[in-house]
């Protein structure tokens, strides 16, 4: 009797059916330095436990170190894919707290640019999430294109990737003169390469079948997690900055906001998630051509700024809609040249976080695809 | 049996030409992987809008050689954790399984290794072996990729296996012979003698003629399978699993996987090519047919159907494996049996 | 004479055999490199630029293996931090000799922009691995990792093999 | 709604929790609360039909020198207003209620504020450090951190 039940204890104990697995720090798919905690049991994941730090570069520490102007390269390093979107609404934010009127024509720049950084970021976004779904040939294609909108903001600012070009009041430079031509070209290109991939990975059956159903995230879920960016759009929620709270001048413009509608299975999966965004870049493409169209041909690029820039003792919370998500930023502003506080709201920080929430019970391969199509940067969740 | 291989005519039965006809494919392996390993860097450039390796040698070609005089050259290691012998044993085991297929591989009218009349019976067979070793070696590695990569190639070797050896069967139903020597000499003249156009006979043949298209479908698409390709290349998924079962493995070792997974890519290859699509016959009737030309037509052939390989491998994503199961048992087997039963009653009906 | 000379000169890799041998083992290693694309931040991303077609890195016979094992240099693209330290290390130990290092970007160089008030990053990679070619700027520029990646081909075909002991003058 | 609004309504209902509105253009209005109370105030902030604030947007933690601070900006996605509400704790004993139950979102927020600023959320189901290793010792962000010399043998600064 006693041997017995010994031994039905040692069987309860022997539960091994589930393996720990770590995906990450170092895994080609996490996007970085992610790391991952995974159960599975089998094939199917039972347990997440994201793991972040791995590339913590004290941002917060850095600014309240640094003058207001000086913050804005380590701003360019956070999301490191998108880094004009992300200088936008710090700029915004010290620009309100000085009460400064920008020029239009700065304006136009500034939605001009960051809305090809956001091409590139959505490019980058859905090229990665190939990857992960094993097509390498399509992020190649978007690769390819990428090249051509780095070269015209690199023309602007003179950086191929982290630009610092957007300055309180103003911008680091004015256009040049074939501007208009260039971005109208890489329009063009960018509308074939999409036309391309969409026959090649979009609507591919093995692509379809891989990531209809996955990660299926509520709206309620979503806003719970105040997830926010495409993530939260692919669920069927219509919440754009640009046209909630519309920011610089992005009243001016007729373009509309693509939602996940379920096409090929249930709303807020990986494929909505995905088509999301390349619908978004056919809408950015759209947001340009207009401000091409509108913008002023003379004009200053820099409003009368302050040399020493001092805002007074007061605090702004300023958002705006980056490619990822809302990206805020909170200044805490104690009239020195240096902030008392800034903190970074990150959008992937914050979207990332829903990832144990959703997939759980899928399989091993799909929390891939799932990571991927939250389109996360590590920069900008561990900041 | 008899006059299967030209060396015996030329050098007798002795333990030089045995020697000399086991080393021919052996090269031939060598170099054809060497070449594969180009065409794979090439044609994937070429798709993806980019040059490929372009500093070694002119326009690269020597790009395969450096390749093995750099593996030769590394360290190899063994994992304190891993179980030593078998970690050391499956890279052998897994080249062996490759590299023993060929011996009833039909070259060319003249040459074929050795022509047991159960050929198309010891090609499955030996096959398996590889199921073996990559088991071993995900094992052995003592990683977790390592172990889930073998777990999942193993599973899909084994569900794949079957629709590929139904489309075979359905030939030697047609041919009614397991010698692939046999076979390939049936499927002389024109190329619609070929098995993929119902074999040689009269004009009856063309109700078997969807099914055996069909079959040569389910068979390059199982084959696809077996040597673990795009789309079915989950064991090895670079975004999921490392490196898949070989992991751990460095050096030399894992050149062996490397020029294994090529010498695979062949030797289903070349299988489809015998049964399915004349072998070393000329497509033309008798415009360059001969033991010489044999030997073009039958690489051309197989080459080609590793290039359409490499084409798919660079253009498609990859399945999950719960996808690649519900293809394996309850699409491709179904068919693949529909097929063989619509071949059997026109046999016995012929 | 002269070719028995040739043979024993210390000065000429030893010899015309060992020499060519030499030259040709050389060759192999630094045409066909395998990396470890140890991607950390920002740099990471201009080194997937790098990757595709306008500057195909695969030019060089470069191919990217996930497996720390089959990798022949590693490169570290983006800031090291303390937490992230210790998994470098762990990976340049799995490699296989030869092992080769490129630090890419000033923050692997030496900290970058993080240099003075980044508590959590480390002031270069080489603080815990050799590094092999650096490739500076924040990021480096797609000709940068060309020219690094130039560099590194060089450094390899000039390794000496045989007679290490006789050509660096230790008796 | 409006800030002064909110800040009446709250009153009416919590009177002696609510501690000021300070409105102070162009800064944001903020609404100074009772840490003790945080939990209900958030829970009825995001209950009550004429609030609906249930979208967390940021979490923050702040050293305000005797006192650490925890700001959360709150947005409502269906009546589209904000507000920003403050807690301050004194740095001996910075214990704030966490907020996780409410929004989910805060989950890694609170973490990150415990991590950087060292405030102590209680009720949270896995208060442990998020972005720093999980030995690394002090909270960085305080403005009397000063940097270990060392961490496992690496110099730090």
């Amino acid at each position: 009797m006693s041997e017995k039940k010994r031994l039905d204890l040692e069987y309860s104990q022997l539960d091994s059916d589930r393996m720990r697995l770590n995906v990450g720090p170092q895994h080609p798919s996490t996007h970085g330095v992610l790391r991952l905690e995974v159960e599975i049991d089998g094939e199917i994941v039972t347990e997440v436990i994201p793991h972040l730090g791995y590339l913590h570069r004290s941002f917060e520490k850095h600014c309240e170190k640094m003058t207001y102007p000086q913050i804005i390269p380590y701003i360019d390093r956070m999301d490191y894919i998108s880094a004009m979107n992300n200088e936008w609404p710090y700029v915004m934010a010290l620009e309100k707290m000085l009460d400064i009127k920008v020029p239009e024509k700065v304006e136009y720049i500034r939605v001009i640019v960051a809305e090809l950084n956001r091409i590139a970021n959505h490019q980058i976004a859905v090229a990665t999430f190939g990857l992960d779904a094993g097509a390498f040939t399509p992020f190649l294609f978007f690769f390819r294109d990428r090249e051509y909108i780095i070269w015209i903001l690199e023309k602007l600012s003179g950086a191929r990737l982290l630009y610092n070009y957007f300055r309180v009041g103003g911008l680091a430079g004015d256009t040049y003169p074939s501007f208009k031509e260039e971005c109208l070209n890489v329009i063009e290109k960018v509308r074939k390469t999409n036309a391309e991939v969409m026959d090649l990975l979009i609507y591919n059956r093995i692509f379809i079948q891989r990531t209809a159903n996955v990660g299926i995230l509520t709206p309620e879920v979503a806003v719970n997690y105040a997830c926010s960016g495409p993530v939260l759009r692919g669920s069927g929620l219509r919440y754009d900055l640009r046209k909630d709270e519309p920011y610089s001048i992005y009243d001016r413009f007729d373009f509309e906001v693509p939602v996940g509608k379920g096409e090929v299975g249930f709303v807020g999966d990986c494929w909505d998630r995905n088509i999301v965004r390349m619908q978004e870049m056919e809408q950015s493409c759209r947001i340009i051509e207009q401000a091409l169209a509108q913008m002023p041909e003379t004009g200053d690029v820099k409003a009368n700024v302050p040399k020493r820039i001092k805002p007074p003792k007061g605090e702004v919370y300023m958002r705006t809609e980056n490619p990822k998500g809302d990206l805020g930023f909170y200044i805490v502003s104690n009239g020195t040249d240096k902030p008392e506080r800034l903190k970074a709201r990150g959008t992937s920080f914050v979207n990332l976080s829903v990832i144990p929430e959703i997939s759980k019970g899928y399989m091993f391969a799909d929390l891939i695809l799932i990571l991927g199509s939250i389109d996360i940067v590590l920069g900008e969740v561990d900041r | 049996m008899e006059n299967t291989n030209f060396l015996w005519d030329l050098m007798g039965k002795n333990i030089w030409s045995v020697l000399l006809v086991i080393s021919l494919p052996l090269m031939f392996v060598l170099v054809y992987a060497l070449i594969a390993i180009l065409a794979e860097l090439k044609i994937s450039a070429w798709i993806q809008e980019r040059l490929g390796p372009m500093r070694t040698g002119p326009w690269g070609i020597l790009q395969p050689v450096a390749e093995v005089v750099k593996l030769i050259q590394k360290e190899d290691i063994t994992p304190d954790q891993s179980s030593k012998l078998l970690y050391n044993l499956a890279p052998f085991i897994i080249f062996t399984g490759a590299y023993a297929a060929f011996a009833v591989i039909p070259f060319s009218e003249a040459f074929v290794p050795s022509g047991i009349d159960v050929g198309l019976f010891y090609v499955f067979a030996i096959g398996s072996i590889s199921a073996m070793g990559i088991v071993m070696g995900g094992w052995a590695s003592n990683n977790k990729y390592s172990l889930m990569g073998a777990m999942r190639a193993v599973s899909q070797l084994i569900s794949y296996e079957i629709p590929a050896a139904f489309a075979v069967l359905s030939v030697v139903v047609l041919a009614s012979s397991m010698n692939m020597q046999e076979i390939s000499k049936m499927q002389t003249g024109w190329f619609w003698n070929w098995f993929i156009f119902g074999g040689p006979g009269s004009i009856s043949k063309i109700w078997v003629i969807p099914f055996t298209v069909g079959l040569t479908l389910i068979y390059f698409i199982s084959s696809l399978a077996e040597t673990n390709r795009v789309p079915f290349d989950i064991p090895e998924g670079e975004s999921e699993l490392v490196a898949g079962f070989h992991t751990e493995y460095s050096g030399m070792k894992f050149a062996m996987f490397f020029f294994a997974e090529y010498a695979n890519m062949f030797v289903v290859a070349a299988i489809l090519t015998t049964i399915f699509l004349g072998g070393w016959n000329s497509p033309f009737g008798d415009f360059m047919q001969g033991p010489w030309w044999g030997v073009f037509w039958f690489i051309a052939k197989s080459f080609s159907v590793v290039l359409v390989q490499i084409w798919i491998r660079w253009t498609l994503p990859r399945f999950r494996v719960d996808q690649l199961m519900y293809v394996g048992w309850k699409v491709l087997l179904p068919l693949s049996f529909v097929c063989f039963i619509a071949i059997s009653l026109f046999v016995m009906l012929k | 004479m002269g070719l028995l000379n040739k043979l024993d000169d210390p000065y000429d890799g030893g010899g015309i055999i060992l020499g060519k041998v030499e030259e040709l083992l050389n060759w192999g290693r630094s045409k066909s490199d395998w990396y470890l694309h140890f991607g950390l931040a920002c740099c990471a991303i201009e080194f997937m630029a790098m990757n595709a077609s306008h500057f195909d890195f695969m030019r060089f016979g470069t191919i990217p293996r996930t497996s720390p094992r089959q990798a022949d240099f590693i490169m570290v693209t983006g800031t090291v931090t303390f937490k992230m330290a210790d998994r470098i290390k762990v990976l340049y130990e799995q490699m296989a000799e030869p092992k080769y290092v490129i630090s890419v970007g000033s923050c692997s160089n030496c900290g970058g922009p993080y240099w003075e008030h980044g508590y959590h990053v480390l002031k270069g990679v080489d603080k815990i691995i050799p590094v092999d070619v650096y490739i500076p700027g924040c990021p480096p520029r797609p000709e940068a990792f060309e020219e690094g990646m130039m560099k590194l081909q060089e450094k390899i075909s000039h390794q000496a093999i045989f007679n290490k002991r006789k050509r660096l003058g230790i008796e | 709604m409006l800030p002064n609004e909110i800040f009446e309504k709250l009153r009416s209902v919590y009177s002696d929790q609510i501690i000021e509105l300070i409105e102070n253009h162009p800064s944001d209005s903020f609404i100074t609360v009772n840490a003790s109370a945080l939990f209900e105030i958030c829970h009825s902030l995001r209950d009550e039909a004429f609030f609906m604030f249930d979208y967390l947007m940021s979490l923050t933690g702040m050293d305000l020198g005797e006192n650490l601070g925890v700001v959360y900006h709150l947005y409502s996605m269906q009546l589209k207003h904000k507000i920003v509400i403050k807690a301050f704790v004194p740095k001996e004993q910075p214990k704030v209620p966490s907020v996780e139950r409410i929004w989910r979102t805060a989950d890694w927020h609170e973490r990150e504020a415990y991590d950087l600023i060292g405030v102590n959320f209680e009720g949270h189901h896995n208060l442990i450090r998020i972005l720093l290793p999980y030995d690394w010792e002090g909270y960085p962000l305080r403005k009397d951190y000063t940097a270990p010399e060392m961490y496992h043998g690496m110099k730090v600064s």
